[in-house]
């Protein structure tokens, strides 16, 4: 089911959007005087509570500042974001971004981490929570040990059970699982759409990886190269969970990549990469 | 925390150890002053080189 | 419910080794190097210079005139408060200047002015601010290391990696606390090797520091022992404590760099 | 000069840091070089100078097998002296200015007093001056010989002189006197006898100086008239003719006299000064 890029389907009205995003464009000014380099053009989001949407697109193409400026790292050239019908002016605890490079503080401990944010909570009530987020990500075992004594898919599980500790309303997941090796990252998007489910969080999540953006999300937002624009948001009605050999998700796939220019009936097309 | 706490009263112990061993080593800060300087208070101090 | 990762993935601790052979083998180098000493002395006829045995008992007569314990207090107490003190006021002023660019632009060149400056250099001028007390040598030693403390602190806060300064910023943490629960944490680990480094010289600057009328401490015992005539025993004598106490604070400076809180940031190669 | 607690002794390395200190106040009075003192007040700080340390006690040493036998053998050479406003560094002018030698052919190195008998030892410098007991230190280890004592080219030679700070004269004109007088006797008491010299040199060696004994027991000893401590007035002429030699070799701009630099008040009648009764206690 293709919907057209500038319109969406919200299920049901229920209140404003969680996240919306409206109409941004953003260029960045290389060199005083010369040209401002157009990276994002005419971008338009609604995300509801609770859905889990990933932004999909090759990489270079301006995802990570599209999120940067829902997050409030960043602000549009032009245009608005706004949460809960509130405009966006920078960072909220309420709205968690886990980085790209990983941002777990390697002299803390695995709970000190996790507990990070819960400073203002009495000690009872943090440790509460920290054992809750360390079991549900899978670390129970690991309380007291350092980020040097972990796997790459373990830190993983400390950035998200520390983001889930802060009890945010939206995750913003950049590239989460780019490090990782081919079996972790299954892994972890298990467990990423298990906790999804049941903390009924809202997720936006930026990838390269088309797989993992149907596999993860109930919305794809497909990007084109830079500038970029949308090229598609599709709705992606595969039950969960998700069979990865069923026809339908092929065909979600083959129309994600239509949406690039691309198509894989033929062998891999020499451009890909570009 | 409590490591950086252990750390900080380590030092501040070895302060207070040194700088009390030094004034009962060093200096007469504990001898009893034998002779009261009297009324100039101040030390007269006269300085020389082990020469001659 | 949950599915616990599997434990191998752990790192294990890395335990302190001390293979024997790290003691022997230099032992036997010490041992050959005093020989050598001893052999060069000899051939060289010289009455002056002392040997090994020498020194061994200008040693033994410190030690038993109570002189040893003296003046390895008074050299330690020096190097402790001018050391304390420069920490007192390199690390916040170098956390100042590595997270405040204003700062940074209107110190920095005054700093850099100073810190080629030999603490040596400031013996005239510590005589005529301290005289001839305590005072003057802890300010030379002060001097000797606030600035490589400030300068790497400094260089340990705009080395904090940015993603921990947005990730803080995103939980909502106010000025304080993103210095007292990112920034320090962040920067200690190169702000504990400023500290070593600033140690080290402090150390090398006690000889110079009490060469001012100070009637005590290691430096004191090198001058003293040249006025005293052909006492170079005592020199060497000097020289050794001064060396085997310089290198035992920096062995005490390495066990902190093995505290997990530092440790973190110094990888596997660290020995 | 064991005072009644009132006074300090502070013991000095060096020139340099001796001077700052006593220019900074730190030190109220001190022993200090005649020349220096002089130089001092022509910079001027308020001191004067109130007594002598001592007369004599400087020898020229050589070493033992050098070819140098007089005076005139030390053009081309060169020679160790304390420092440069000292009357060590001066007696060489008049030494050469008498000979009508010109001071260029000899080379003046500023060296710490306590390195010079190792550097005569190695050659490193072919003479040294400079007050005991480190010439004597190279007499007594065989390697340095006697190349003139001072008596023998500048009587009553002045090396150290006692300066005190003038506001501290104003103020504190009795712990001077004081000061001054048990100076004094003890002067004479040294020069009274031998053996009195051997108990000091004991007791400084122990106590003040760290010295070997035995190095000062010769200083004070061979000759006897190494070192004088009586006769140590201050006078005029005295300083008179220091002020012409340090004009001559340029260390003194001659721009302070007699008045501006000394205070004779102190010690007005020497044959009056009693020898203190003392013995060395164990």
């Amino acid at each position: 089911m293709i919907e057209p890029p500038a319109q969406n389907l919200p299920t049901e009205r229920t209140g404003p959007a969680a996240v919306l995003v409206r109409d941004v464009w953003m260029d960045f000014p290389v060199k005083q005087g010369s040209q401002a380099v157009p990276v994002l053009e005419r971008i338009n989001v609604e995300i509801q509570r609770g859905e889990f949407v990933c932004v999909v697109g090759p990489s270079g193409c301006g995802k990570t500042t599209l999120l940067n400026i829902i997050a409030g790292f960043l602000n549009a050239s032009r245009g608005e974001v706004q949460v809960e019908g509130e405009p966006v002016h920078g960072p909220d605890p309420r709205r968690i971004v886990i980085f790209q490079e990983g941002s777990v503080f390697p002299w803390l401990t695995v709970s000190a981490n996790v507990g990070f944010a819960l400073s203002r909570k009495t000690a009872a009530e943090r440790n509460q929570i920290v054992q809750h987020y360390i079991d549900m990500v899978g670390l129970t075992g690991f309380e007291s040990a350092y980020l040097r004594q972990l796997s790459g898919g373990m830190r993983q599980r400390v950035e998200i059970a520390r983001a889930l500790a802060a009890n945010p309303e939206v995750l913003y997941m950049d590239e989460p699982f780019g490090a990782l090796d081919y079996f972790t990252r299954f892994k972890m998007r298990a467990d990423l759409v298990r906790i999804w489910q049941q903390e009924k969080k809202t997720i936006l999540f930026v990838t390269h990886d088309i797989d993992e953006a149907i596999q993860l999300a109930d919305r794809v937002v497909v990007l084109s190269s830079r500038p970029s624009t949308i090229r598609l948001i599709l709705s992606v009605s595969l039950p969960r969970p998700r069979d990865l050999n069923s026809r339908d998700y092929l065909d979600t796939r083959d129309r994600i990549l239509h949406a690039l220019g691309m198509s894989l009936q033929n062998g891999i097309p020499p451009d890909a990469g570009d | 925390m409590s490591l950086q706490r252990r750390v900080l009263l380590a030092a501040i112990g070895w302060l207070g150890t040194v700088t009390l061993l030094h004034l009962w080593l060093n200096t007469s800060a504990f001898e009893k002053r034998t002779v009261s300087t009297g009324q100039t208070g101040k030390q007269f101090r006269v300085g020389f080189l082990p020469v001659t | 419910m949950t599915s616990a990762a599997q434990p191998t993935e752990v790192i294990g601790q890395e335990p302190p080794f001390v293979s024997a052979r790290a003691i022997i083998l230099p032992s036997i180098v010490a041992v050959m190097f005093l020989l050598f000493w001893d052999g060069a002395v000899r051939l060289s006829g010289s009455q002056l210079f002392p040997k090994p045995l020498d020194v061994l008992w200008g040693l033994v007569e410190l030690a038993q005139k109570g002189l040893l314990i003296k003046y390895v207090v008074a050299s330690l107490f020096r190097v402790t408060w001018g050391f304390t003190l420069a920490v007192i006021v390199g690390i916040p002023f170098g956390l100042l200047m590595g997270s405040n660019k204003l700062v940074q632009e209107a110190f920095n060149p005054l700093i850099q002015g100073f810190r080629p400056i030999s603490p040596i250099a400031w013996i005239p001028v510590s005589i005529l601010w301290f005289g001839v007390s305590d005072a003057a040598p802890v300010f030379l030693i002060f001097l000797a290391s606030v600035f490589p403390i400030t300068v790497s602190t400094a260089a340990a806060v705009k080395s904090v990696q940015s993603v921990y300064l947005r990730a803080a910023d995103n939980f909502g943490l106010t000025k304080f606390q993103l210095f007292s629960r990112v920034i320090f944490p962040a920067s200690l680990p190169q702000i504990v090797t400023g500290l070593r480094i600033g140690l080290g010289i402090a150390w090398l600057v006690v000889v110079a520091a009490e060469m001012i009328a100070v009637n005590s401490g290691l430096g004191y015992l090198i001058i003293d022992a040249r006025n005293a005539g052909k006492r170079y025993d005592l020199v060497v004598a000097g020289m050794v404590l001064i060396g085997v106490i310089g290198w035992l604070l920096d062995l005490l400076m390495r066990q902190v760099e093995r505290f997990q809180t530092v440790k973190w940031a110094y990888g596997t190669l660290h020995d | 000069m064991t005072g009644s607690g009132t006074f300090e002794p502070v013991r000095f390395n060096g020139w340099p840091e001796l001077k700052e200190a006593f220019l900074s106040q730190h030190l109220q009075a001190s022993f200090i070089l005649a020349p220096m003192a002089m130089a001092l007040r022509e910079q001027g700080v308020p001191i004067k100078i109130v007594y002598l340390g001592h007369r004599d006690g400087t020898t020229m040493m050589v070493h033992k097998d050098s070819d140098i036998h007089r005076i005139e053998d030390l053009r081309g050479k060169k020679v160790a002296v304390p420092n440069r406003f000292s009357n060590q560094r001066l007696i060489i002018f008049r030494a050469f200015k008498e000979r009508g030698l010109n001071i260029d052919d000899v080379t003046l190195l500023e060296m710490p007093p306590p390195d010079m008998p190792a550097a005569l030892h190695v050659r490193a410098v072919d003479a040294i001056i400079s007050g005991e007991p480190f010439m004597a230190q190279s007499e007594m280890d065989g390697y340095g010989r006697v190349l003139f004592l001072t008596k023998d080219v500048w009587p009553e030679f002045i090396s150290c002189v006692l300066a005190v700070h003038e506001d501290v004269i104003r103020d504190h004109r009795a712990e001077v006197q004081q000061l001054v007088d048990g100076i004094a006797r003890s002067g004479k008491w040294l020069d009274t006898t031998m053996d009195h010299r051997m108990q000091a040199a004991k007791f400084t060696g122990q106590n003040y100086y760290n010295q070997d004994p035995k190095l000062l027991e010769f200083v004070l000893s061979k000759p006897p008239d190494r070192v004088k401590y009586t006769n140590l007035a201050v006078r005029r002429k005295d300083f008179e003719e220091i002020e012409l030699v340090g004009r001559e070799s340029g260390t003194l701009q001659g721009t302070a006299h007699f008045e501006d630099y000394a205070d004779p008040s102190f010690v007005t009648d020497e044959s009056a000064i009693q020898p203190y009764l003392w013995e060395d206690t164990p």
